[in-house]
């Protein structure tokens, strides 16, 4: 890679002492983040992404590893002197200050001359629309207004990188929607580095250049969306990331047998996990070809969901596949509950987890 | 009922002051226009003189009561602040415990408090005695009966009352609006300066309220721990009250200084840039 | 019926409580009538019979007194009840004279009674307000035999209550000068001590105005007793320039006491019973009397308006002018007694006990602080009377040095 | 970071010293609780004794004395905060008629001299002919601590987002429901914080009592009668074990804190 990275971390280890025992939040995780990157860490709350995020912003001091910005070593430099801003979850607006205040915040901390304050400030309330609201107090504003300044006052310091935790988590879909969108376009816009920081997979896989999977302390997998959605790493990931049927059992000659029917896994042999996404089944009467993978089941539930449909097929094992059907001619099910079918996809849609 | 809803809520204590507080104060307010003597009598005859003679007579008190009252409101201040600052940030879960520490010595007697100042500050006592025979003080070095003893018993009597409502302010102060403010490149120094203490300022007013007021007005500790220029204007009411029977005296004095502690509590509000002045003092 | 009282009682609408302004003109209304004068001329001979003739026994007796004033096992009253079958409340509720007047004043002005049968009151302003304005009870004179006889003649003929008419006394005190021998090496004799530039910043003088305008005019070769207006001005400018010239540490009250024994201060207007109990503990105190003169004051027991049981009350008042009563009573306060023969007793006393009893009781019995001489009595003198005006003249005079 | 928890630590230290400050004339009526004095005066060492501790129940004044003072101080302070955590409420959270008004008697609550307070009151009770005993005494203790329970638990009103007592109506609490589930548990520090006060204030007080006391006593009051012919040491004992369960307390308070979390 030619370009300067943005963010290293390298074998961080975040530890806390509670009550004479020692908790791991993070166990030991290394990133190297370009510039200019749209980078997220995604996992279930308590996986430790946000004391990740924190130690990038300098309100944690790792336990062991360190923190590189732009090449420099900033493990033990204090927040207010790293050229990275945060967009706080709850965005941690002054209460006493005004929009105008708020915004102007950091620069008047680096001492930047009054009139480019003035410039910068009415610039950027601008770009997030709030031009004309630069009197209002934050407790006078909508949740998605209060979110625009937090973003305003972060990005008209011009930071290397922008840190955001969990920003439109309180705010309803169609403005977390819209602020999606707008997000990416404010990131193509002024070119810098954004580190985001959320739950919501389908955030992370609209928005990411690339994405950090974490579980437990640990980073999963990293890759982009489509690596991650179509490749998944382990079987926690296959599980976060969208819908999985994951099925296991003993492969032999590139063919694994389940209950009522066989998945082809070429080049496989011995112990598998193998996942299938619901989409790339496809849900019939008939007995499909050879040359797919099959199985039999009955259908225990269909959910009409618009543009597909959702069915969940009970195998003679018991256990349960889902599979999306488009509804693509017009809305009628092909089966009703209670109906057998045969699912079939084809054998490159089976993926073995860790091959 | 939604409209009524405040009218009750108020209702039991506005019960209690008018009957309690207004009607008495009415009283005081009369009286202050009396003359006469309390073997003869008094008679309303609108003196309002009655003021101007009691502030005439005893102006340099009450002036050396608002400096008294404002120099201990300030040590308060300074004392206190950093303590209410560390319970609301970083005592954790152990906050009740620090603040119920610090108000402890004040479940016990005023009296028994001062009478073991005394013995403490004593000029030749356990302290001051040790020092003085080590040579570390000059022989006639005392603390009681000086300004700085009365000042400073007011500190120490009043400095719960400024630490709470400065604690209660911080302690909804959210950790998070700090941060920010250091993520915007502001230090510690700038975060606090910035952040911290235009947020806690309400408490700082209730805290000043609760203690410039009362100090002002309390002849406790000039009488305990002064000398013979230390008389504060609440020992000047408390000798025309009972000693000298003088009730109107006694009651324009202390409308004057209610009246003077009103305009100082709006002058300061104005200054914190308070509109109203009122609704701070209550704050 | 008062306006508050009909207030409190008629039915009101919600409007009505808003009204905090109705309710203040309530509070003037109640004002207007709070502090009416009512001084009232002496009771005629007549009058006082007849009131003891309407009075009648009725068993008990509640004792109003200062805190410490009484053997914790309460024996002299415990005896009294045994005698007499009357029981007794005794309770510690007078703390300071200006106060304990300051809260009795409005009730007897609004002719309730203050709950007690006996009050103890100093002799001085808050004593003579209490007769002026008609508060105390004058005493039967003929239910008084044990005061008539064990009472020193002293205590008989004080100038603030002429011929016992409203009371008795309970016990008495001498104020003098109290110095710490550990600082002041020199004897000291003189009021003009006080005075010294040599003890500057180490003089207590009292707080006050009598006692202190008391010993101005002492220094001054004045009797505080004849004193006119004039001389409290010369008395006032003495000890102005005592004052401005730094002698003086500190006015105090009570706490003179330890301030003094600490040695905060070397020497000090003091009373004798506070200097006693110091000497007792081994405190290296000593208390003197004057050349020029000291004052003398007492604690008196009277009956005030509208008392309940005032026969029981009499009764209990005079009960303590038996000797050995009154002996138990002095060996627990270890004030001056008004009744000469307790000396005696306590040194009959002395002589069968043992150890630090003994020792404790022989200080005592020696103590000019508890049994002054004729000499030490020819020197005291009593406080100034005053009348209301003159008062008005009197306190702003030493106020004006003792608050500056 | 580390420079940072270099001055936390400095100011946890600062906070001790302040309250050994605060506590060092207790540390001095401890010590004189256990003098073996002779005489009624106790201001010299003349040797240990735990005697006091025995006989601390042998003057019933003192004991009836104290037994009053905490007794007052409990209910004076419940029915404070009672009333002043409503008033409070109304003034941090509704507009309504007479706020100014009531703002400004807060105000003048906290101002009145305690003397002038208590002799108007007096008179108020006189006039009334209302009897002075325990009662007139929590109505007064009521009066003058109200204001500062009413200050800090507005303080904390005024900042506290409607939306969450929205949330619990929405979730079907009734009103009660809702103050006291959510409402109160928010304003708790500053109730809290003005319960002390107001009971610190009880207990303390001499001023206002000694006029509205009829003829019971409290602590403060037997105490000050006592300054003139010396305190005896049981006082110093109740004041060490008034303080001793106040630590008491404290410690179990951190012990609990400590398991729950």
């Amino acid at each position: 890679m030619t370009e300067l990275s943005a963010i290293e971390l390298e074998d961080v280890v975040k530890e806390y002492h509670s009550h004479g025992e020692v908790v791991q939040a993070v166990k030991g995780v290394t990133l190297d983040i370009p510039e200019g990157e749209f980078f997220s860490l995604l996992g279930p709350s308590g996986c430790g992404k946000t004391t990740t995020m924190r130690m990038i912003a300098g309100f944690e001091a790792p336990s062991k590893g360190l923190v590189r910005l732009l090449g420099q070593d900033v493990t033990n430099v204090p927040p207010n002197k790293r050229d990275v801003n945060m967009v706080f979850q709850s965005y941690a607006l002054f209460p006493h200050m005004s929009v105008w205040d708020n915004v102007a915040f950091g620069l008047k901390q680096r001492k930047t001359p009054q009139e480019e304050v003035k410039r910068r400030v009415g610039e950027m309330l601008e770009i997030v629309d709030l031009a004309g609201r630069e009197k209002r107090m934050p407790r006078q504003m909508s949740g998605g207004q209060q979110q625009r300044v937090a973003l305003a006052r972060a990005l008209v310091n011009r930071p290397r990188a922008l840190l955001l935790d969990e920003p439109l988590g309180a705010l309803d879909l169609k403005l977390r929607q819209a602020m999606q969108i707008e997000l990416k376009r404010i990131q193509r816009e002024v070119g810098i580095t954004f580190v985001y920081v959320t739950h919501d997979q389908s955030e992370a896989l609209t928005m990411s250049d690339r994405i950090a999977v974490m579980n437990d302390g640990l980073v999963e997998q990293l890759g982009g969306p489509h690596e991650i959605y179509e490749r998944p790493a382990t079987a926690f990931v296959a599980g976060f990331i969208g819908t999985s049927n994951l099925l296991t059992g003993a492969a032999t000659g590139g063919e694994l047998k389940i209950a009522g029917g066989r998945v082809l896994v070429p080049g496989h042999d011995g112990e598998v996990t193998v996942t299938v996404r619901p989409e790339k089944i496809t849900i019939g009467t008939e007995e499909p070809a050879r040359e797919s993978s099959a199985v039999r089941g009955t259908v225990a539930e269909v959910v009409y969901l618009g543009t597909y449909n959702s069915y969940a097929v009970r195998l003679a094992d018991g256990a349960e596949m889902t599979v999306f059907q488009q509804n693509a001619h017009d809305a009628t099910a092909t089966a009703e509950r209670g109906d057998s079918v045969w699912l079939s996809w084809r054998a490159q849609h089976s993926y073995v987890i860790g091959s | 009922m939604r409209r009524l809803t405040p009218y009750l809520l108020a209702l039991p204590s506005w019960m209690w002051l008018a009957i309690f507080l207004v009607v008495p104060m009415a009283a005081m307010a009369s009286v202050s226009l009396q003359t006469g003597n309390a073997i003869d009598g008094f008679a309303m005859t609108f003196s309002f003189s009655n003021y101007a003679d009691a502030i005439g007579a005893y102006s340099p008190q009450l002036l050396r009561s608002l400096l008294y009252g404002g120099l201990a409101t300030v040590a308060m201040l300074v004392i206190g602040y950093p303590v209410a600052y560390w319970i609301a940030f970083k005592a954790g879960h152990r906050k009740s415990v620090y603040l119920f520490l610090l108000l402890l010595p004040f479940f016990v007697s005023f009296v028994l408090r001062t009478i073991s100042w005394n013995f403490l500050l004593s000029d030749n006592g356990i302290l001051f005695g040790t020092l003085k025979d080590w040579g570390l003080l000059p022989a006639d070095f005392h603390v009681l009966a000086t300004t700085f003893a009365v000042v400073g018993g007011l500190t120490y009597n009043f400095l719960p009352f400024m630490i709470l409502p400065i604690y209660v302010a911080l302690e909804r102060v959210d950790p998070r609006v700090v941060e920010a403010a250091q993520d915007l490149y502001a230090t510690r120094a700038a975060a606090f300066r910035r952040v911290v203490l235009p947020l806690s300022l309400p408490g700082v007013f209730a805290g000043v309220l609760m203690t410039f007021v009362p100090a002002t007005a309390d002849p406790i500790n000039a009488a305990i721990l002064g000398g013979t220029s230390n008389t504060m204007i609440g020992n000047i009411i408390q000798t025309e009250y009972l000693t000298n029977l003088d009730y109107p005296t006694a009651s324009a004095l202390s409308f004057t200084l209610m009246a003077v502690l009103l305009v100082g509590i709006f002058v300061y509000a104005r200054a914190l840039g308070t509109e109203n002045v009122l609704e701070a003092a209550a704050r | 019926m008062n306006p508050l009282m009909r207030g409190m009682t008629q039915p009101r609408t919600r409007r009505d409580v808003f009204r905090l302004t109705g309710l203040s003109a309530a509070g003037l209304a109640l004002a207007a009538c709070g502090v009416q004068g009512q001084k009232v001329a002496p009771p005629k001979a007549d009058a006082v019979a007849d009131y003891w003739a309407k009075q009648t026994k009725n068993g008990k007796v509640v004792f109003a007194n200062w805190p410490e004033y009484m053997p914790e096992d309460k024996g002299p009253l415990e005896r009294f009840k045994k005698d007499t079958g009357i029981s007794y409340e005794y309770k510690e509720v007078i703390q300071e004279n200006a106060e304990f007047f300051g809260k009795a004043d409005p009730v007897l002005r609004a002719g309730q009674p203050l709950g007690y049968d006996i009050v103890v009151m100093t002799n001085g302003i808050q004593l003579q307000h209490m007769i002026e304005l008609g508060y105390v009870v004058a005493l039967d004179q003929s239910k008084l035999p044990n005061f008539q006889a064990n009472a020193g003649q002293k205590y008989k003929e004080r100038a603030y209550d002429p011929g016992n008419k409203y009371t008795i006394p309970y016990t008495s005190g001498v104020t003098g000068i109290a110095y710490n021998t550990e600082y002041v090496k020199d004897d000291i004799t003189s009021i003009e001590s006080l005075f010294d530039a040599k003890y500057k910043g180490r003089v207590g003088m009292m707080s006050d105005a009598q006692e202190i305008g008391n010993f101005g005019m002492i220094a001054l070769g004045i009797d505080p007793e004849k004193s006119t207006e004039a001389d409290w001005k010369k008395a006032g400018e003495k000890l102005k320039a005592q004052r401005d010239a730094g002698i003086v540490r500190k006015y105090y009250d009570q706490s003179y006491i330890d301030a003094v024994s600490k040695g905060d201060i070397w020497l000090t207007m003091a009373w004798s019973g506070d200097v006693f109990q110091r000497q007792l503990a081994g405190e290296p105190v000593k208390f003197i009397v004057p050349e020029e003169g000291g004052t003398i004051w007492t604690d008196n027991m009277l009956i005030p308006k509208g008392a309940a049981n005032p026969v029981d009350a009499l009764m209990l008042m005079d009960y303590l002018y038996q000797p050995a009563v009154a002996a138990e009573l002095d060996e627990f306060i270890q004030f001056v007694t008004p009744v000469p023969a307790v000396q005696d007793l306590l040194r009959e006393k002395a002589g069968t006990a043992k150890g630090a009893a003994k020792k404790a009781l022989e200080e005592m019995v020696d103590s000019p602080l508890m049994f002054p001489t004729e000499a030490d009595y020819a020197k005291l003198r009593s406080y100034t009377q005053l009348t209301t005006q003159q008062e008005q003249v009197f306190n702003p005079i030493f106020q004006s040095i003792t608050q500056a | 970071m580390r420079g940072a928890r270099f001055g936390d630590r400095l100011l946890h230290l600062y906070t001790w010293l302040v309250i050994v400050w605060l506590s060092s004339p207790i540390a001095v009526m401890i010590l004189f609780g256990f003098n073996d004095k002779r005489s009624k005066s106790n201001t010299t060492w003349q040797g240990f004794t735990l005697r006091w501790y025995g006989e601390l129940f042998d003057i019933p004044d003192l004991t009836v004395a104290l037994r009053n003072t905490l007794v007052i101080a409990l209910v004076s302070t419940v029915i404070t905060v009672v009333i002043g955590t409503m008033l409070g409420l109304a003034l941090g959270r509704h507009r309504f008629r007479g706020k100014g008004v009531t703002n400004f008697l807060v105000f003048a609550a906290i101002s009145t001299p305690e003397l002038v307070m208590g002799a108007s009151l007096l008179s108020l009770f006189v006039s009334g002919n209302v009897p002075r005993d325990a009662n007139t005494i929590i109505v007064s203790h009521v009066l003058f601590s109200l204001s500062f329970v009413v200050v800090t638990v507005r303080a904390r009103v005024v900042t506290l987002d409607p939306s969450l007592e929205e949330a619990a109506r929405d979730l079907g609490a009734t009103a009660w429901g809702t103050f006291r589930q959510v409402t109160l548990p928010a304003i708790m520090p500053g109730v809290l914080a003005g319960a002390m006060l107001s009971f610190a204030l009880s207990v303390d007080d001499y001023v206002v009592t000694s006029f509205v006391n009829g003829s019971t006593v409290t602590f403060p009051l037997w105490i000050v009668g006592a300054v003139k012919t010396g305190i005896p040491a049981q006082v110093n004992v109740m004041g060490t074990l008034i303080f001793g369960i106040g630590v008491l307390i404290a410690i179990a308070n951190a012990v609990a804190t400590r398991r729950r979390t």
